[in-house]
């Protein structure tokens, strides 16, 4: 595996003046250098174990006492469902059944925002991020609970889980498909008005929160902004767009042009 | 209408055109996740007898969706040339694969397109091998035009994706450097957005389009935001060369992804009222990818492959630029392995072409797909061979925003190696004259100073 | 001496070389049979980082099996020369892909073949993407020459595989004949006998030769008897023109096959002794294939794809017209689906034509391998591009006597068609000649009258 | 799939001049036709068609009881044992299991030729064509059992069942891998004192026996005719040439040249 890089550039640098000076802006694999038409040796091998660690990533399973344990500390309450699937094939192969909840899984009723952790496709996203996001979001809220830990879950789970509890809404923390660099990505899709039927075009997504991605307080802050504006216009999805003024953007656009 | 052959002394029968059409679909995990594959090997075979005994005039009187619920087919069927269906009209699914083979030249299949439907198309890949899909898309000549020209014979470009997991611009930017230096780019440089946001996409369009400016660069550039997010970014006058938008092949597909054929035509107004094309008025870029109205659970018990070509119908009522099959992105409840992702990718650049669209695919697998770098290896040279328009180029082959891997700038480069293929004319020459037609030096040249790009 | 390397956060340690080759060997069902395959993605990455920076000197240090009890070992050693392995002698394994990719030209490759083992060349193989055994591959030259020449570049020729379930003259030579209308046997008409007779095969080889000699073919023929039949042919006067014979890579799995490097010696004085070629004297033709050392309990732990890289060596020692690897031939046991074929089958064309050998491929599956037509157009596509010297052509792919799919005559056709591959230039004149360069006519041309090869 | 053509022209066909007049010589998938460069669509779907049954054909299952019946019938005893592969999955991927007798089967001692049955890859061609063929072999050579029924056996389990059994050689019996054409292809390897480790160089084969290959009577021959040979020189393989004179190839030499 390629030795992480930081995305920003440090201080002291010299202006890039050569290939491999490009590196410092972007964890994406650059400047590999070329052998005639092709990858050399070292770069194509780092690719074939970062796919090998990425494999193993899927199968990850999620700790879900664990999860419960994080959540309480940051003061939160949870409860533990899975979906219709029963194992890690399955969920690979039946999205539909990902999307359904196991028969017989009573769930405690939430008039507000169903809050739904889901080992997704990366279960360790979900165990990494999901606690220290919502112990930012949930308390500015005003919610303490209860959270829905939700094992081997599509997105649209959600629907069900908060049709299920009554919620207005619903943001479920979803593990994102494992990447070469990053297999610990997590998104949150949020739908308005939450039931099975919901397309995606209904929902908005933030997407990529990691420490070397959207980092959590910038991903709380966008959660919240969206919820707000959500909860202002009665809707989500397409017609809601992200207006948050880009002040990340804005001074790095100085920087740039 | 029912439709049956007899196969290793089996009759199977298929109740209507859209059953026959999924039974005779060679084995993929998204028709069996959806309940209508082939439940054998024979059965299959037999499905394969009765489409290609299958007049295609069928096609023009057996609907697989609703005329009355479904725009699409409206669209196809509305939009159908009798006058150039007319030479074939008297042709079976067989037939056709036939004439497709052994008559069919550049010049009549060019002829042909507005006579083809989408099911069609989708009926005689059913029924080809591999190299049927490769030597007939061969054949085929799209050539699209906007900063530069695409899909000439013996040229093969690529789209440079240069994607950041929060959408950093310098991160964008020296991302598109790499690619440049590694000879991409000539299809379009392209960011997918992790964002939403209206800010950030308009901070992308302007720096993609000052680098372009900066670097001289003869190609055009794309922030592949939603067709919504877009248009917010036309209005506050952000330089767009090219609408992007993903599309599926049902009316409620399209619904799913928030859009609509009207949207769309609002777009492509918008995008040409810009007027920023030089050398031709291209400027829509659309994506598919098998499996996406079965996620949406709008597929209408029509298998994926069928609802892949009738989004090209989509696609072609706007004379887009480019159109690429995302063919392995979504994951293995669609296509289940390398074996399935390369037929796949064949068939729909089969289709496209035939239909008349300037086809690229994006040569891809995902980590929860059993599928490694030589399947893509495999796809990527078949596709060359078929003449694919243009392939992704993403650095080291790895998007870290998308999470999962696509081909390479090197990718890119072994292909046109090995095959002889080149890039667009007017990026070849800019290429020359950076001096990266052949190798790529460790400093970078002077005409490309990092610091130009906003790099320092 | 051991080997290890770190991956992924854990150490793996590989015994010997033996077991280090084995353990970086991409997945095949044959390693995993003999017990020696690694057992984890990231143990087999790990195994190709330590081969990777393992220096190609070794290789002459360590040998996979004894020089002391395998003559194979002692050809390799005792043949190979320090002068042209100079050029790489300071590199790793890793460097000398990446001295493949970069730097070889024809030239250079050509030089380097006295230089390379069997074993660093497999050991390269196993770090290379199918991208990579097809770009260099298709570097190589090699030419051969008997009563036309093979192996130009450009071309690509077809061997005419006419079998029959007893023998039958006429089936064979109608056979012959409909491959010969399609274009195919420019690298040999050669039959596979159903029987080890040497009364029938005595009459094949008399027959084939009246067809050769009756129609004008610049082609040269074979009955693929094993060698000590076919000495008795010899013997008994009949016309022989080449020795065929099936090889292994071990001293042990040759004993499997009832042969040693002394009699394949003497068949080749045999053979040239006859004096038939007319262009060149390559008089020799080997079949290899992955797994057939397995299969024999011959393989000392040493893994197939480098066994059969050994089986070059037997090859090459005396210097074949045609060598080719039979790759799907034995069955799932070795390589289990359409993805190990395909990866073994550009495995053994890259290792064979480093060595220098004329390599073919038996594009081929058996019915109890998970594998179909479309895998095989896959690696037929690829091999064309790596630039394979033959292929083999049965008719419609379906072999009646060694019941398999290989490749057809017209398989031969699409991938010439598709990629410009022209027949051995002696062969496409007598094609043109006969007017069957472009199509074939339902009437059989004058000139190939089957009256003249027997059949009324 | 294409209709089963007679492999001797029959008497009265007026000499060939069209392509596809070849398809009276034998029974290969000639003169298919071309379009363009490929198969045109009829020929395409029949070789799927075939495939589609040759698979079939692999997993197809002997039928030891009715083997033994039809064996008895002809006048021959037979004992029934298998290799050890528990099943068709392990006997495709586990040649050396079926190599091996599965524990604990006793066998009957036999000094003269042991024939062994065995499904190999095609049970149907040993289902049909192994018991004609005995019966005109073994009383030939006077011996009326007992036949060796195996099942999942590969061709070097005669060397442990007849090295078991005290025998002077061994005649396996067994299927043919399934072609596109011949399901039933049925093959005979003839091993002079046998035992585990024998190699192939140390056999000899008889293959393609099946009606539209080498029919039954001409196989028995051949057999016949090797095993008389061995038994005078004392040994099989390579060193064991087939030097019974070619008639049936005679008498076509005179038609052709
Ligand atoms: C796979 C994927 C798709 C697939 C979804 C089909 C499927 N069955 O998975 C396809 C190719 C169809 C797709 C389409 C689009 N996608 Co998308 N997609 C992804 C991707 C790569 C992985 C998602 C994932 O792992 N989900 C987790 C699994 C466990 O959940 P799931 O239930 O199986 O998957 C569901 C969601 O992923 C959802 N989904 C997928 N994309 C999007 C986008 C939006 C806005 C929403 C609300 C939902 C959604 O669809 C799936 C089925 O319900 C992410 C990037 C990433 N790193 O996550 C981008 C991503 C989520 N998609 C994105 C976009 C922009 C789109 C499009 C709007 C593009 C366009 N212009 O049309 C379309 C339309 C989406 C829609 N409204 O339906 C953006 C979202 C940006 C944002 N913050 O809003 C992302 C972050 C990537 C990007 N920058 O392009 N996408
Ligand atoms: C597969 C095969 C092979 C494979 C065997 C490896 C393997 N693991 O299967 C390979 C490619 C190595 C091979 C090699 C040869 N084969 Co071979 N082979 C076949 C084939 C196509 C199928 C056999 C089968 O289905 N067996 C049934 C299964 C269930 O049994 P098995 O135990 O798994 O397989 C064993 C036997 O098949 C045996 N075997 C394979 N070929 C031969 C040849 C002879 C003479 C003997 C005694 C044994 C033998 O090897 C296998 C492992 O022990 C047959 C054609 C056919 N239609 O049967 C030709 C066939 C049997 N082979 C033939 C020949 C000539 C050879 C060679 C002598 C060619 C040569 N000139 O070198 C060599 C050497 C064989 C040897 N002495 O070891 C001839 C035999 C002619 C005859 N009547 O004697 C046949 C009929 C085809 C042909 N005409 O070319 N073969």
């Amino acid at each position: 595996m390629p030795p992480p890089r930081p995305v920003q550039p440090p201080v002291l640098l010299p202006p890039p003046v050569l290939w491999r000076d490009l590196r410092r802006f972007t964890p994406a694999r650059l400047a590999l250098g070329r052998v005639g038409h092709g990858l050399p040796t070292a770069a194509h091998l780092d690719f074939q174990a970062a796919h090998a660690a990425a494999r193993d990533a899927v199968h990850a399973a999620l700790d879900a006492p664990r999860l419960c344990a994080d959540l309480a500390a940051a003061g939160l309450s949870s409860v533990t469902v899975r979906s219709a699937c029963p194992d890690r094939r399955t969920y690979l192969l039946r999205p539909d059944l990902g999307r359904r909840l196991a028969d017989h899984q009573p769930l405690p009723p939430c008039p507000a925002i169903a809050f739904v952790v889901s080992d997704g496709l990366s279960a360790t996203a979900a165990q990494r991020h999901a606690a220290p996001l919502l112990g930012l979001v949930m308390p500015a809220l005003g919610q303490s609970g209860p959270v829905v830990i939700a094992r081997q879950g599509r997105v649209a789970l959600g629907d069900a889980i908060a049709a299920a509890m009554g919620a207005e809404a619903v943001a479920v923390l979803i593990g994102e498909r494992p990447g070469l660099s990053a297999p610990d990505s997590l998104g949150v899709y949020l739908t308005w008005a939450p039931r099975p039927g919901r397309t995606d075009a209904e929902r908005n997504c933030i997407s990529n929160i990691r420490p070397e991605g959207l980092a959590i307080p910038a991903a709380a802050d966008k959660l919240l902004w969206l919820i707000a504006r959500m909860r202002r216009l009665r809707v989500t999805g397409i017609a809601l767009k992200d207006e948050q003024p880009a002040r990340v953007d804005e001074e790095r656009k100085d920087v740039l042009f | 209408m029912p439709h049956a052959a007899t196969v290793n002394g089996t009759r199977h029968v298929f109740a209507d055109l859209r059953t026959l059409l999924a039974r005779a679909t060679p084995l993929r995990s998204g028709d069996v996740l959806a309940g209508i594959a082939a439940e054998t090997a024979s059965e299959r075979v037999a499905g394969q007898f009765a489409l290609a005994d299958l007049p295609l005039r069928s096609f023009l009187n057996e609907a697989v969706i609703p005329y009355e619920s479904d725009e699409i087919t409206r669209l196809i069927l509305d939009s159908h040339s009798a006058q150039a269906f007319a030479p074939i009209a008297a042709l079976t699914v067989g037939g056709l694969r036939d004439w497709l083979l052994a008559d069919a030249t550049p010049e009549t299949l060019a002829a042909l397109r507005p006579g083809l439907t989408p099911e069609m198309v989708a009926a005689v890949a059913k029924i080809c091998r591999l190299q049927d899909l490769v030597a007939i898309a061969a054949k085929c000549r799209v050539t699209t035009a906007f900063r530069n020209t695409i899909g000439l014979p013996g040229r093969l470009s690529v789209r440079l994706q240069p994607n950041h997991p929060i959408d950093d611009p310098r991160g964008v930017a020296a991302a598109t450097l790499d690619g440049l230096l590694l000879g991409a780019g000539d299809a379009v440089i392209g960011v997918n957005p992790a964002t939403d946001s209206v800010a950030a996409t308009s901070t992308l369009l302007h720096m993609l389009d000052q680098v372009r400016a900066r670097y001289a660069i003869p190609t055009q550039t794309c922030v592949l935001a939603h067709v919504t997010t877009t248009l917010r970014c036309i209005e506050a006058g952000a330089p767009v060369d090219l609408v992007f938008q993903s599309i599926g092949g049902t009316q409620a597909a399209n619904r799913g992804f928030g859009i609509d054929l009207a949207l769309l035509a609002e777009a492509q107004q918008a995008a040409l009222s810009l007027n920023r094309g030089t050398v031709g008025h291209n400027v829509m870029y659309f994506e598919t990818g098998q499996g996406s109205a079965l996620s949406a659970e709008a597929h209408h018990g029509v298998d994926q492959q069928t609802i892949e070509a009738r989004a090209y119908a989509v696609a072609r009522r706007f004379a887009p630029l480019l159109v690429n099959s995302v063919v392995g992105f979504i994951g293995p409840e669609y296509l289940h392995d390398g074996k399935q992702i390369i037929r796949a990718g064949l068939e729909d650049h089969f289709c496209g072409k035939l239909l008349g669209l300037p086809m690229g695919v994006d040569i891809c697998y995902t980590n929860h797909a059993e599928a490694d770098q030589d399947d893509m290896d495999a796809l990527l040279t078949l596709l060359a061979v078929a003449g694919v328009t243009y392939i992704m180029g993403v650095p080291g082959a790895d998007d870290i925003m998308l999470s999962y891997q696509s081909t390479s700038f090197h990718d890119a480069l072994y292909v046109r190696g090995v095959l002889g293929r080149r890039p667009a004319p007017e990026f070849e020459a800019w290429l020359a004259g950076m001096g990266l037609a052949h190798a790529t030096p460790d400093r970078i040249p002077a005409a490309l100073s990092p610091a130009l790009a906003g790099l320092s």
